[in-house]
């Protein structure tokens, strides 16, 4: 029995937009609630609120602990009910917390270079890898992470300017306001053969067309890949089955596995769909 | 009207009930399919705190369920259709209810089937298993284009399904009914008679979503089963009507999401209470409706929930 | 998907949809008995906007209705148990009518009765009234004991119902189906059969709510009927059967609070919604509809409401 | 036709509790917000939610215009879920109203003395129709008017405590805090002998039993006696039929009246039930 779980009592610190369409909410928790890895995500509700009933998932973006609080971050786009409720709340507002849940990324020691690809708000979980695995002293080195980062406009990686201290930062926007004019994957799919494989790894995030484009980049290149996927999700803890991603192994065997739970982080090479992931879009 | 008498203040009233012979320290179980196999619930709770555990339903052979997208959010409730994903009644003996029967809490095993062999055999099966206590017969998803609805939805053939069970198991047997039904008073008499020993209701009610932009329905199955707080006047009602047309307990489901949820179920007459949907607004909510059933009866001064149950009210518009 | 094509930009796409006979202006219109006789909205909204107005179900006699309360809330609903309460025929004809001529909209007429004489002879007095555009015929209406509940749940007493009317008038022929059945594509036929220019769906599911410490039922009538946005996904799945079922325009009803609600039902295969319980949370929902929908057509560059009306792709899962 | 009413977007100037459960709300509206008099009530709803799904019906309390704005007094009992998340906004908070509605009170020239009779937070329209009829220059001698306010205890009435300057205030308390230890219509029994029925004329508003022993006082005394009634709504203006009250005329007519059109304000002698009539008790 490893009781001792719960939902958190959370309260917003602060929430405010970062780009159009795009807020940036730091939630204070209490102590006991424990430290999410790179790729885990919360499930998150307003207090007492029974409309959306769902809780809604989202990944970390960052985190810290300051005195007897521990400070998540949210970066979130608003795209229908939920999120646009949650961008009306204001600073002392009560929230709901589970988690942190999932399986996040693994960083194997053996990479020397960690190229993360990341499309819009999908940069939420690449940012906390980056930061946890190139941004503390004694960590690895700033040059070894090369970010793409693709999103519609400037506006979004303007307001992430703090990613350039801590990666090679590479920008594509759809409307070739900053950077690289055209989608993310076009960018690296310029810069992929100048990596060896062997020692790099990828880490990706973003809308189904991204993540489908990068599966392809990377089919006759052995570069491994970790890839966060979203499905619609009722529990965020592997009990109601409602979250199934289609998966394959080498063998050939096919199985639906569950997104929450032994997800959101998968190896792209094992989803044989893609076609229902749809995290906010560039 | 129902104030505290002049006697002892109650401390520690008795939850205790018994459903066709099986004995359960408290009326509050999560549903089927909202509380995986326990396990993934132990760390939000203690699992012995509850009155049984209902697992996922359970097949013959292993199923992998529809494809995704699965779930759909409505108003106050949500459409699910994961197609009665499960490992199949033999893995599950073999690694999950050994984690279960650690704990000092009633099994009851969701079963469902395609045919009435499939169901006679998964329930044959299970009789010989040591730590399950009960069986519950799904024979009401309405997600599986070959499954339960055909059963669930005509007298002869529920009966029929119960009829075959019964003869392979002693377990105290609990069929579950489908709500997508004229006249539920129907299913649950020919249930009674064909020898179960308590029905349970409701299931989903069947539902459809559209994604207006896209043009096609949110589910990838199309249509789906509802759930949630938005079923719960649907499910209490049918209740009420089953808990007057048959003399076997009747356990409620339907939109649970609280004690005083709960309570309008047991007043109208269920014997006991499954929470679904709501496992997954907050994961320790069995714990609180437990709790908060017990607080509701030292505040009404009853000694045990006995005293609750069934004792509604209706007035001249109830009389049948 | 369904981008603007290179054609000319759409400003004002063609509404206009014929249901069996009776052409409106748009497919928007209020659900019997959320919208009184019409005026009572006249404050909030220019009545001339509307599809058509649909009246409060009247009967061959007034009738007072059911003793208070008659109505509660439930999550994302509410429970009704006014019990047909109305002014009967007569005066409908006298007193109200004459009121809605003036606007240049569609009066359909609600009508419901306990015998089938009693519809029949409703229709035939509605069937001489000048300024009546339609029938609509409720055999569904769960809060009367011997009123719609059993010829809507029977295909061969719907059936006769249908038939009966159908001998008494010419007006176009719309019957309201009840939801409180194993299979409505049954009674869909089986009026269409008898003569039913038209069905809409879905009247309220029967439903249910306890007061917990009172421990009586909150409404008189102990149960009533659930309507709002909580019963949507379940009104939706009937009208996508129903749509397949029959080759009569279907008219979909249940939980529409917006264009965008109403849009899944067109989408998904009706030829006109009708809004009930979101006029009450703003009266001027109705006129927001209209809107709704002519923007969303323009915006998908669609010159008509016929390109929508069942474009649904429901992909491998859907096909029948 | 006579078109042009609409739903009002309303902002919460100031939203506070008065007393243990009771809270005070002003409310700014558009200045095409028609007077309200007393007696009537509007429907309220907070902006852009749906759960509660319906509007909550509450009497105005008060009503001014300011410059542009219309300003709308409420006082209301936390009892559930819809008062409940009221008192949980703050100033700035967003509701739609609808209104003002029904039929209030009238106030015929030839009355001489009104006695006004408050169950807890049935006061509201009652402080609206003291105000109205007595407050103003050039209106009634306040002298004329005696208001009978009962409350479970002194917090209530302490907090309305302006009431006093504007009429002869009696106050009944349940836990005996307050002047009579007993009900409010306890209290008026033992004046109301001493009133002359003609030019005298009755209030009141208050939870089901107070108006009970109300009707019961008057059974043998021929005071008139208007009494604003509760019932659950759904729309509010007539088009539901949920909110029936059954009454009767003297010729033995029995009906069910719509209590959000045909009244909420009623001749207490028409009122066949009073067991549906529940406002928040003292
Ligand atoms: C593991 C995980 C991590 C996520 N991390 C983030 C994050 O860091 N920042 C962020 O902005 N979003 C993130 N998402 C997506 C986020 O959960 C959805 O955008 C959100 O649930 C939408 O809620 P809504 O009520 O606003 O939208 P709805 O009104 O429910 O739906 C609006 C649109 O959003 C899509 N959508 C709804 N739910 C999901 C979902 N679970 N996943 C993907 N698309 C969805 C729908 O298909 C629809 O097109 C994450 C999702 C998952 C599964
Ligand atoms: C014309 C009119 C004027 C009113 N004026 C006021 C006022 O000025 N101040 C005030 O505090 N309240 C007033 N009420 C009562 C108020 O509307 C209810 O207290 C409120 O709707 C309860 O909502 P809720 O969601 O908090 O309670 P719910 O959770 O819906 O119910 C909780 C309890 O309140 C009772 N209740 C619910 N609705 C009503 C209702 N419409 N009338 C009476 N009891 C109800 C229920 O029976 C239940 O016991 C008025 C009601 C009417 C009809
Ligand atoms: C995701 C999900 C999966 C379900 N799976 C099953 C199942 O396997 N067997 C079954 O009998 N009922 C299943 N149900 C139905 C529930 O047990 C329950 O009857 C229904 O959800 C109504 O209760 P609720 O409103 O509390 O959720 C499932 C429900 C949900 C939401
Ligand atoms: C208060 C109320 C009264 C109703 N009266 C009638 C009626 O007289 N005749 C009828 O056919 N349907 C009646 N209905 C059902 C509605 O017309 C509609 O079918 C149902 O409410 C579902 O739609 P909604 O969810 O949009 O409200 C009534 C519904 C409500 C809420
Ligand atoms: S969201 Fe419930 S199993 Fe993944
Ligand atoms: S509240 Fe709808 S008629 Fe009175």
């Amino acid at each position: 029995m490893d009781e001792g779980k719960a939902m958190a009592a959370g309260e917003i610190v602060d929430n405010r937009p970062l780009a159009p369409g795009h807020y940036h909410m730091t939630v204070r928790l209490p102590a006991s609630f424990a430290d999410p890895s790179p790729g885990q995500f919360v499930m998150v509700r307003e207090a007492g609120r029974m409309e959306p009933l769902l809780s809604r998932p989202f990944s970390v973006f960052d985190f810290h602990r300051r005195g007897e609080d521990a400070l998540l971050e949210l970066l979130y786009r608003t795209v229908g009910r939920g999120t646009g409720l949650l961008s009306g709340m204001k600073p002392g507002g009560a929230l709901s917390v589970l988690g942190p849940l999932g399986r996040g990324f693994t960083m194997d020691p053996g990479i020397r270079r960690a190229l993360f690809v990341a499309g819009g708000v999908g940069v939420a979980p690449l940012h906390f890898l980056l930061r946890r695995a190139f941004a503390s002293p004694g960590k690895r080195d700033p040059g070894d992470a090369v970010f793409y980062f693709g999103a519609a406009s400037r506006d979004l990686p303007a307001s992430l300017a703090g990613l350039s201290g801590l990666c090679d930062l590479r920008i594509a926007t759809d409307d070739g306001s900053r950077g690289f004019h055209g989608t993310v994957t076009g960018l690296l799919e310029g810069d992929i053969d100048g990596y060896d494989p062997g020692g790099t790894a990828l880490f990706g995030c973003g809308p189904a067309p991204m993540i489908r484009a990068l599966a392809l980049l990377l089919a006759d290149r052995p570069i491994p890949c970790q890839v966060s996927l979203e499905e619609r999700m009722a529990c965020g803890m592997g009990a109601c089955l409602g979250c199934a991603v289609a998966t394959g192994t080498p063998e050939g065997e096919r199985a639906y596995r569950k997104v929450c739970e032994e997800g959101p982080v998968f190896d792209i090479r094992q989803i044989l769909s893609l076609l229902s992931c749809e995290q906010g879009g560039p | 009207m129902h104030a505290p008498t002049g006697r002892q203040p109650i401390t520690s009233p008795d939850l205790s009930v018994s459903l066709g012979g099986l004995a359960l320290k408290n009326p509050v179980m999560p549903a089927s399919g909202t509380f995986g196999y326990g396990r993934e619930y132990a760390s939000y709770m203690d699992l012995n705190r509850l009155g049984a555990v209902v697992v996922k339903g359970l097949s013959l052979e292993p199923r992998s369920g529809n494809p995704p997208p699965r779930i759909m959010e409505t108003p106050s409730g949500m459409l699910n259709a994961v197609g009665l994903q499960n490992i199949g009644v033999r893995a599950f003996i073999a690694e999950r209810l050994p984690y279960l029967r650690a704990f000092d809490t009633k099994v009851i095993v969701n079963i469902f089937g395609e045919t009435i062999d499939q169901y006679r055999r998964v329930a044959e099966i299970l009789d010989g298993a040591p730590g399950v206590h009960a069986i519950e017969v799904n024979i009401s998803c309405p997600n599986v284009k070959k499954g339960g609805v055909a059963f669930g939805a005509r007298p002869d053939l529920a009966a029929e399904v119960t009829r075959s069970i019964r003869r392979e198991t002693g377990l105290p047997l609990i069929v579950k009914l489908t709500p997508n039904v004229t006249d539920i008073t129907e299913i649950a008499t020919a249930v009674e008679a064909a020898g179960a020993d308590a029905v349970s209701l409701i299931n989903t009610l069947t539902g459809m979503s559209v994604d207006i932009e896209k043009r096609r329905p949110h589910l990838a199955n199309v249509t789906g089963g509802l759930s949630g707080p938005a079923i719960r006047p649907v499910a209490l009602r049918m209740v009420w009507q089953a808990v007057r047309a048959v003399k076997i307990p009747v356990i409620g489901i339907g939109g649970i999401t609280s004690a005083a949820d709960a309570l309008e179920f047991l007043i109208a007459g269920a014997r006991a209470v499954q929470v679904g949907t709501a496992n997954f607004l907050d994961p320790a909510t069995l714990v609180k409706v437990i709790d908060g059933i017990e607080a509701y009866l030292i505040r009404h001064g009853m000694t045990g929930i006995a005293e609750l149950i069934g004792s509604i009210d209706t007035g001249p518009a109830g009389r049948p």
